[in-house]
């Protein structure tokens, strides 16, 4: 048992490794030039050259990988190598619980919703509700997030006037608003995630409601309701639940275009300025980030497979 | 264990496994000690029934045979040759001499493939694509009419046909030991009745050995020569078929036999059977003679001491401490 | 009591008892990829108060789907037609509409599943599925439901119960296993028990156990029991009748032991000779039915066994047979225009 | 007193006036104290440093002239530099030598004083960061003498007249020397308002300074957001999320026209062109070449294109409602004289292929497609390069200067224009890109500079556009709208130079909110 | 249920399906939209990319089906319906390509981890782990500015989006596959194990793969919508469905809703038709039915 926890552990900081290896590697392919960024136009060539010199990007990758690994170990995530130079680990303290904020309240939202309409399909799998259902499913996942972003910006907030279009107010600051304002940004990243859930879990429960126990809790007269929560639920939310961490890891870095759409100072839009500008400490900060955040969901999704499976914890542990 | 014990005087075995032991990982640094020490010998035309409840370790018992997984530890010896540790290419060219048609028929063809591929697959396998005739002449040995048949997949076909096509499969290779493991089992009577008759024909026809793998002691008796009674990975008893339900001794043998609901028992059926104790686990098994913790017979003496097959009559062999020879 | 018209003489005077179960002409076809299936059809037979009546026929003959429009358990799946009737002390099992057969499931009419690990929730502890089914049909607390769910357990011969409760289903043996689906089936004393092959998926050692218990359970909770099965050993001597079914239909209806003794259609005789012995000597040849059960979704007219009956002439080609009594034994009944001889077999 | 207004051309420009100056603002009665001003940003200032940031309206402009003040305005109604910071400025007769009289008891919020060594201190540290407008300063300015704590001379290398503009942006924000203390900049000025914070890519945050020379502002607080989306900022500023935006899309500036907004609006002469890399082996070396290319582009068709039919179309250097527009036409739309020139180069030897590099957003990617169209009506043959972000297109454009035609902004604004005239078309110019130069322009630009009045001013103009038809240094498609609206509850705003506002003045009517 | 019987010969009369309107309509959907799509350039349609030819063609004009551009034009004036047309191309190209490219890499990677196992299934656990670990955007980006924005291109890196799923599904099946016994018995009749998996584990595999794949076809034509919101995609003019429905941003969308619409609904139609086959499909496969 502790050694299948090391070895998850080992694989665990592998996968770190390699992600933040490969993160300086493909930001050394881009052309973008943080001396660019930090003198702006008007420049000689002589003074980029020096700029670039003192960032160290005429070091070799190892070497500049080196450097920062070795400062990354010791939670040292550096200065951000453009104005305004902010502590990358203090950027991404603010960014993270936004984009933490959002995909949380956008997958608790599209749980809500997609559990119950799983259900209400798969209980009439292949009849009309069913068709009707999945139609509004696959209408749903045809609607990139940028548009449904726009629809959802142009019913709720120009149209009806409900909720704010843009501007993040933050938790700290005051709850209600907080919600008042995550509400939209959450509500176009649930409708994508609504509609995937509620297809993956009306299939797997379509899967369950074949199996001899959910005949047998019938015959013992339990009614369809109880069936479903209690009986059918669990053994069909393994794909649900691995979705679902993808998704939370997913959603945590790349969640730019809601962002954009909403101006919120997540990580998607850190992630993605820093990388227009060259700032590579800053993305190599925050994908480390990020990928932390991924392996330990998924990580936990793992053992939620124990909960949900009893026969695992045996054959697993 | 003696080593000889399954020998038949005057005839050199075709198929020789001794002391075979398998086991598996299970998590934990546990083990399932599937089959612990397992010995028999197949002639030349023999069929060597093994009977025993499941999980006792007889699928297990066959796949070791084939190397599929090679066992933990002993020796399989087909026509001399011993199999465990050869290297994989020399195995595979031994294993085309034996045989093996597995528990499920459904499952161990695949889905995808057609039945003509299915049968003809071994000797494609080995660069000899067999003629369409030779398949379509083994079809019609199982059973079944080529032209019916012949573009079907598995799904298509009923469990019977399935079980035939893997028969006809095996018999397309021609052998000389087949192991079927339980061929039947999953069978409707009125399926099983065919099988095991075209079985019967098969080994005359070829000359084949076999092993046969059953739970079932009517299905064992009708078609086995000798029976050999397996418990919890152990042999219990090996003993000549015909005269089963008499000289059968050992208690888990007679448990069985006390067990069958035939329609032969209609009458009555003598019921001091051992109640609901749990069967033990074969990542434990219990010390001693295994079957102790069910047997009405055991003693403290079966806890320490395991007990060696013995032999008690012509091919008789039984493994207990407590019925007289 | 009225008797059926199909078995007109199905339950004689001598051992009248109140009928429980009574089923007319019961057809039930679904809807498959291929066209309307016919899985039963026509099948009538009356059930006593506390009698056991066997069920046997090969496989995809129609038993588990008769069992399951018994319960009334397949009439709301999506494209099955079920007609006739099936009076359950007194009350149309598919008129009370599905509240009414819930409150009936579980409690007065009980079931018990074939394959004891697919009929438990692999997620869900023991004692979780003991005490739904309590709490929901008698309205016990939680802690009533626990001593009645432990009672179950004791009564069905399981040991300790109290540690049973909190494991999961794959944490015990397969004979514990289906002892606690019969558990369940019991919880709230059914009048009825359905056993749709209670024991096909157990060893003979522990189906003996468990068919043994069943037989204890009736004679102490004297309630009446249908046992299905195909495989003809496990009916026999357990049950008072037993009915042969081929292709949907009900072609032998019989007391047990006359059936095995003296089996008067064509099918049921075929089918025990199919069967080894273990009273004959090894490589004794089998007398198998050739060919393959009649497609159901397009059933050829006549006696449906009769593509693979040895005695089968024009007539059973073109006409299927009606049900009689035997001259002898007013209840056993049959439907083979030429029947075995009586006292043929054995 | 010289009239700044000029209406747009084009048919899309009848329900727009483009008047450079206040829009519809009115005195609003008795300031009221307290409120928050929010303001959506164009795009977010990296640093407030004016050393390390334009110093214009649309890039934190308005965020450094609230931390710093500046020394000088540019009032847009008079059209006239005036006091500010500093109490005042005087020029020798034949403007070579500049005195600044400094104002008395003036304190950077970190309580310095504010005085002649600190103007010194701050415009050198300017120059020395190579800032926007450094190379002139270091061309221009010989010296800077602080006589005494009130005054600073500043001796000019030549004469110039209009000196004065050059204080009333970029080095005439006074920059505390304790920003620099420490390592990393922070913003201390003598401006109304001190720096609270700035979560990047959220809001940056300023506080009323009490120890403003002028009193406290009215404004407790500026909070500028920056939200992306300008359509975004503009629903906001609609539903009362801010009090003002600065708009700089030529569709929105029009609206905001037509509803009219409040504001301040600047027109942006030159803010949407082509720059022409005439650099040996560019396509653009040879002037038949961009002549040819000039000849090509109709900029109605970029406005359609690119702007739905907003904004202005003009290849002029200056459009109509510019004070410095003339009776010199610029070459006109000719799409025969194209042909005929790019098959007189073609003649010589060209190949006809030219490259255009722009960014991606949609408007330039339109514009490149529109150039793109338009060169190949003609007969070129056109390659796109769009880049993905602005940094590679600085990379690429102004830097590497790897490039024949690039979609840019070579910004001449109203006031004070002959800063950017000089950094853009002066031979000795560092933001000339590739541009072509040359001892004619030098020369007109040298005039300009000296020129005293309005008058003389637009007579050099006149030769400037000439000038420029022959050398075709660059493509016009027209200027860029800056627009800076407000609220009508917002009172006492007050405009400066670069599009920049006042706000220490400014209140918001009901107070607070 | 434990028999086998159950599993009674369907016959060929078995494969004839319901007839099934939905299914058809979407079958036929797309087939139309393929054939319009290849021989697109055959077609009369209006100019769709060259912007040279339509400087004097109306720029955002209305959908008017009886006149030259019956679906309207875009703000160069190209007409949509060609556009949506071309679009198609490029839309099916990267998307159908990606997943091809998925599938075959990811179901080759998949399949080898399956079967070996152990260290191989590790190496290939943790690679793909990090793939997922990576903001998809940065990898995106990263190819973006290396690889030139070309169909094929954008094909590849969309397929890094569909290779760990396409990795874990046929990893998955191919544990489940390789435990039934046709692998045991085909290595009893002498298979190496390249044969095993190339024969036995690979048909087997590719079905719930090639199902998946239609889902993540419709994933993926999204997918490259948004790419190209974020500059990432098929350079305009040429067009994509991505690149068109990006067209509508800002105020477009609500002033001239058509120019998003049109892609917007073949889109639509186009990813619905896909899940729907592809749902179909796997239903097909798994013909069971509920049992509540
Ligand atoms: N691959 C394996 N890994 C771990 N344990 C195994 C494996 N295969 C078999 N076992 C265990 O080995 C024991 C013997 O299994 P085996 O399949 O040989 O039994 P069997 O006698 O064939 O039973 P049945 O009649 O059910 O087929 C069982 O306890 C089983 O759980
Ligand atoms: N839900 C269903 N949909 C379609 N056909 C079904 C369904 N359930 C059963 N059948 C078919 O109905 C026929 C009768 O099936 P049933 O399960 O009653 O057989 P059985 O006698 O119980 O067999 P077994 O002994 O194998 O349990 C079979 O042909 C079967 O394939
Ligand atoms: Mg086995
Ligand atoms: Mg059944």
């Amino acid at each position: 048992m502790a050694n299948a926890a090391l070895k998850r552990l080992g694989e665990l900081v592998i996968v770190l490794l390699i992600v933040s290896a490969g993160t300086l590697a493909l930001l050394s392919l881009t052309p973008t030039d943080p001396a660019v960024t930090v003198l702006g136009e008007g420049h000689s060539e002589q003074e980029y050259a020096q700029v670039r010199e003192e960032l160290g990007l005429n070091d070799p990758l190892p070497v500049r990988y080196l450097d920062w690994l070795s400062a990354a170990v010791r939670g040292d995530l550096g200065a951000s190598v453009v104005p305004p130079y902010s502590d990358v680990a203090e950027r991404i303290g603010a960014a993270l619980p936004v984009s933490i904020e959002l995909a949380v309240l956008g997958l608790a939202m599209a749980l809500l919703v997609s559990v119950p309409l799983a259900m209400w399909s798969a209980y009439h799998a292949g009849g009309r509700v069913d068709r009707l259902i999945s139609a509004g499913t696959f209408g749903v996942l045809s609607v990139p997030s940028f548009l449904a972003g726009l629809l959802v910006i142009m019913v709720f907030s120009v149209r009806l006037g409900w909720f704010p279009r843009t501007e993040w107010v933050r938790l700290s600051e005051s709850v209600a608003d907080n919600l008042y304002h995550a509400f939209l940004p959450a509500l176009t990243i649930a409708l994508v995630e609504a509609a995937m859930f509620t297809r993956i879990l009306r299939n797997d429960l379509i899967t369950t409601l074949r199996e001899d126990y959910i005949l047998s809790a019938k015959a013992k007269g339990m009614s369809p309701v109880h069936i479903m929560f209690s009986d059918a639920l669990r053994p069909s939310s393994f794909s649900l639940i691995t979705v679902l961490g993808i998704s939370l890891g997913r959603l945590i870095g790349s969640t730019v275009i809601v962002e954009y759409l909403f101006a919120l100072p997540g990580m998607g839009s850190l992630v993605i300025n820093a990388a227009n500008q060259g700032d590579f400490t800053m993305v190599q900060g925050a994908v480390l980030v990020i990928a932390l955040i991924y392996v330990v969901t998924n990580a936990l999704i793992d053992l939620s497979y124990n909960y949900l499976d009893p026969r695992i914890r045996r054959a697993h542990v | 264990m003696t080593a000889a014990a399954e020998h038949r005087h005057g005839r050199t075995p075709v198929l020789s496994v001794r002391d075979l032991v398998v086991e598996f990982p299970a998590g934990r640094s546990q083990r399932v000690h599937a089959v612990s020490g397992v010995s028999f010998d197949v002639f030349e035309a023999e069929t060597l029934g093994i009977l025993g409840e499941s999980g006792c370790g007889k699928s297990t018992t066959g796949r070791a045979a084939m190397q599929l997984p090679p066992p933990t530890s002993g020796s399989v010896r087909l026509r001399g040759n011993e199999l465990t540790g050869l290297r994989p290419r020399a195995l595979r060219r031994e294993r085309r001499k034996l045989q093996m048609i597995l528990q499920d028929p459904v499952s161990s063809l695949n889905p995808r493939r057609r039945v003509a591929d299915l049968v003809a697959e071994g000797p494609r396998m080995w660069g000899q694509p067999p003629s369409r005739e030779r398949v379509e002449s083994v079809l019609s040995s199982v059973g079944l009419d080529p032209a019916t048949v012949w573009r079907r997949r598995p799904h298509e076909l009923s469990g019977g046909q399935c079980q035939r096509v893997c028969i006809a499969r095996a018999l397309l290779l021609q052998p000389d030991v087949l192991i079927c493991d339980e061929p039947v089992s999953s069978l409707d009577v009125s399926v099983q009745a065919q099988i095991l008759n075209l079985l019967e024909d098969a080994k005359h026809e070829h000359g084949l050995s076999m092993v046969f793998i059953a739970h079932d002691i009517a299905v064992v008796k009708n078609i086995s020569d000798r029976i050999m009674v397996m418990y919890l990975g152990k042999t219990c008893e090996v003993l000549p078929s015909a005269d089963i339900s008499a000289s059968a001794r050992h208690p888990y043998t007679r448990l069985l036999l006390e067990s069958v609901p035939g329609v032969e028992q209609v009458e009555q059926l003598t019921g001091d059977a051992p109640a609901q104790q749990e069967l033990p686990s074969p990542l434990n098994p219990p010390s001693g003679c295994r079957f102790r913790t069910r047997c009405p017979l055991a003693t403290a003496r079966c806890a320490r001491e395991e007990p060696p097959l013995r032999a008690v009559g012509t091919d008789h062999y039984l493994a207990c401490h407590n019925v007289a020879a | 009591m009225e008797p059926t018209p199909a078995m007109p003489t199905a339950t004689p005077p001598s051992t009248r008892r109140a009928p429980l179960l009574v089923v007319r002409d019961l057809r039930t076809r679904l809807r498959t990829e291929r066209g309307e299936l016919t899985a039963v059809d026509g099948v009538s037979f009356t059930i006593a108060e506390g009698e056991t009546f066997g069920i046997v026929g090969e496989s995809g003959s129609g038993k588990s789907v008769l069992g399951r429009t018994v319960m009334g358990l397949h009439t709301t799946g999506a494209g099955t037609t079920v007609t006739g009737s099936v009076l359950f002390d007194g009350v149309d099992v598919h008129a009370i509409g599905s509240s009414g057969r819930r409150a009936l499931w579980g409690s007065r009419l009980g079931m018990v599943f074939q394959d004891p690990m697919t009929a438990l929730n692999p997620v869900k502890k023991v004692g979780a599925h003991l005490t739904e089914t309590v709490r929901k049909h008698q309205r016990l607390d939680r802690a009533k439901a626990r001593a009645r769910a432990e009672e179950l357990l004791r009564l069905v011969g399981i040991p300790e119960p109290r540690r049973r409760f909190g494991q999961y289903p794959h944490e015990l043996s397969g004979g514990m296993r289906q002892r606690v689906v019969i558990a369940m089936a019991l919880a709230n004393h059914p009048k009825l028990l359905i056993a749709d092959e209670p024991t096909t998926a157990l060893d003979v050692t522990v189906q003996k156990q468990i068919l043994d218990l069943l037989a204890d359970l009736r004679t102490e909770l004297g309630m009446a029991i249908v046992l299905i099965s195909h495989d003809l050993g496990v009916v026999a001597g357990r049950t008072d009748r037993v009915a042969v079914m081929y292709a949907g239909r009900i072609v032998e209806t019989a007391p047990a032991a006359e059936l095995f003794s003296r089996p008067r259609h064509r099918y049921t005789e075929a089918l025990l000779a199919s069967i080894p012995k273990l009273a004959d000597p090894p490589h004794s040849r089998l007398e198998a039915i050739e060919g393959a059960p009649p497609d159901m979704v397009a059933p050829a007219p006549g006696c449906a066994f009769a593509p693979r009956c040895r005695h089968a002439d024009a007539t059973c080609h073109e006409l299927a047979a009606e049900p009689v009594a035997a001259a002898d034994s007013p209840r056993h009944v049959f439907a083979c225009h030429h029947p075995a001889s009586e006292g043929a077999m054995r | 007193g010289e009239d700044a207004a000029g209406s747009g051309t084009g048919e899309a420009g009848s329900d727009s006036t483009y008047q450079v100056g206040m829009i519809g603002t009115d005195s609003g009665g008795n300031p009221v104290r307290g409120g928050t001003f929010t303001m959506a940003g164009f795009s977010e200032p990296r640093l407030l440093d004016p050393a390390e940031t334009i110093v214009a309206g649309s890039t934190g402009g308005v965020e450094m002239a609230a931390v710093y003040d500046v020394l000088l305005r540019w009032d847009s109604e008079a059209n006239k530099v005036v006091p500010r910071l500093a109490e005042s400025i005087s020029a020798n007769d034949d403007f070579t030598t500049w005195t600044l009289t400094l104002r008395d008891g003036v304190k950077f919020s970190d309580g310095s004083p504010l005085n002649a060594a600190a103007v010194k201190w701050s415009i050198e540290r300017y120059v020395e960061k190579g800032a926007t407008e450094a190379k002139l300063w270091q061309a221009s300015v010989t010296k800077i003498g602080t006589p005494d704590e009130r005054t600073v001379v500043f001796e000019l290398a030549d004469k110039w007249p209009t000196f004065d503009h050059m204080l009333t942006s970029g080095p005439g924000m006074i920059v505390a020397k304790s920003a620099d203390a420490g390592g990393k900049f922070k913003p201390v000025g003598a401006g109304p308002f001190t720096f609270e914070r700035h979560a990047p890519q959220e809001e940056l945050v300023l506080k009323a300074n009490d120890g403003y020379w002028d009193g406290r502002p009215n404004l407790d607080r500026i909070r500028v957001v920056y939200l992306n989306d300008p359509h975004a900022s503009m629903e906001s500023f609609g539903s009362g999320g801010v009090n003002s935006v600065f708009l700089r899309d030529p569709d929105l500036v029009d609206k905001a026209l037509a509803d009219k907004l409040p504001g301040f609006l600047n027109m942006v002469s030159l803010g949407n062109v082509a720059m022409i890399n005439a650099a040996e082996g560019r396509p653009g070396a040879d002037p038949r070449v961009r002549q040819a290319m000039h000849h090509a582009i109709n900029p109605e068709l970029i406005r359609q294109r690119a702007f739905q039919g907003a904004g202005v179309a003009s290849n002029a250097i200056f459009p109509e409602f510019s004070q410095w527009h003339t009776d010199t036409e610029p070459l006109p739309y000719d799409p025969e004289q194209a042909k005929r020139l790019l098959s007189e180069a073609k003649a010589d030897g060209f190949d006809g292929k030219v490259s255009y590099t722009d960014a991606q957003d949609p408007a330039s990617r339109a514009t490149a497609l529109a150039f793109k169209s338009s060169l190949e009506a003609v007969g070129f043959e056109v390659e796109l390069d769009l880049t993905r972000t602005v940094a590679d297109q600085i990379s690429k454009v102004a830097v590497k200067q790897d490039y024949d035609v690039a979609g840019w902004g070579i910004s001449w604004r109203e006031a004070g224009p002959y800063g950017r005239m000089f950094a853009t078309l002066h031979s000795k110019g560092n933001l000339s890109a590739g541009m072509p130069t040359g001892k004619e322009m030098d020369a007109l630009l040298d005039e300009f500079r000296g020129a005293e009045t309005l008058e003389q001013q637009r007579a050099v103009m006149a030769k400037i556009q000439q000038q420029w038809n022959e050398d075709v240094p660059a493509l016009v498609y027209g200027p860029t709208p800056e627009f800076l609206v407000w609220a009508e509850n917002i009172h006492g705003v007050v405009d400066t130079t670069n599009s920049m506002v006042l706000l220490d003045k400014a209140w918001i009517e009901g107070g607070g909110s | 249920m434990s028999d086998v019987a159950s599993s009674k010969p369907r016959g060929r009369a078995g494969r004839v399906a319901s007839f099934d309107v939905a299914a058809w309509l979407c079958g036929g959907w797309l087939v139309t939209l393929v054939l319009a799509a290849v021989f697109a350039p055959l077609l009369p349609l209006g100019e769709h990319a060259d912007i040279a030819n339509t400087i004097d063609s109306p720029a955002l004009a209305r959908p008017d089906l009886f006149s030259e551009h019956p679906l309207g034009t875009n703000n160069f004036g190209l007409d949509l319906l060609a556009r949506v047309i071309h679009g198609a191309r490029a839309s099916l190209v990267v998307s159908v390509g990606a997943v091809l490219i998925g599938m075959v890499v990811g179901g080759s990677i998949g399949i080898v981890a399956g079967y070996f196992r152990k260290l191989t299934d590790s190496v290939i656990g943790v690679l793909t782990n990090s793939l997922l670990a990576v903001p998809p955007l940065i990898l995106l980006i990263a190819l973006a500015t290396v690889l030139r924005p070309n169909l094929r291109n954008i094909a590849i890196a969309l397929s890094l989006l569909a290779l760990p799923s396409m990795i874990r599904m046929a990893r998955a099946s191919t544990l489940a596959f390789a435990q039934r016994d046709f692998v045991l018995a085909a290595k009893s009749m002498g298979a190496s194990r390249l044969r095993v998996m190339t024969r036995e584990l690979l048909p087997n595999v590719i079905l719930p793969l090639a199902s998946y794949g239609m889902v993540m076809v419709s994933v993926l034509i999204v997918a490259e919508a948004s790419l190209s919101f974020l500059g990432l995609g098929i350079q305009q003019p040429d067009p994509s469905w991505g690149n068109m429905i990006a067209e509508g941003e800002g105020d477009t969308f609500a002033e001239h809703p058509h120019v998003v619409l049109v892609p917007g609904i073949a889109l639509l139609l186009t990813v619905f038709s896909f899940n729907l086959l592809g749902e179909k499909a796997r239903k097909r496969w798994d013909p069971r039915v509920a049992k509540l």
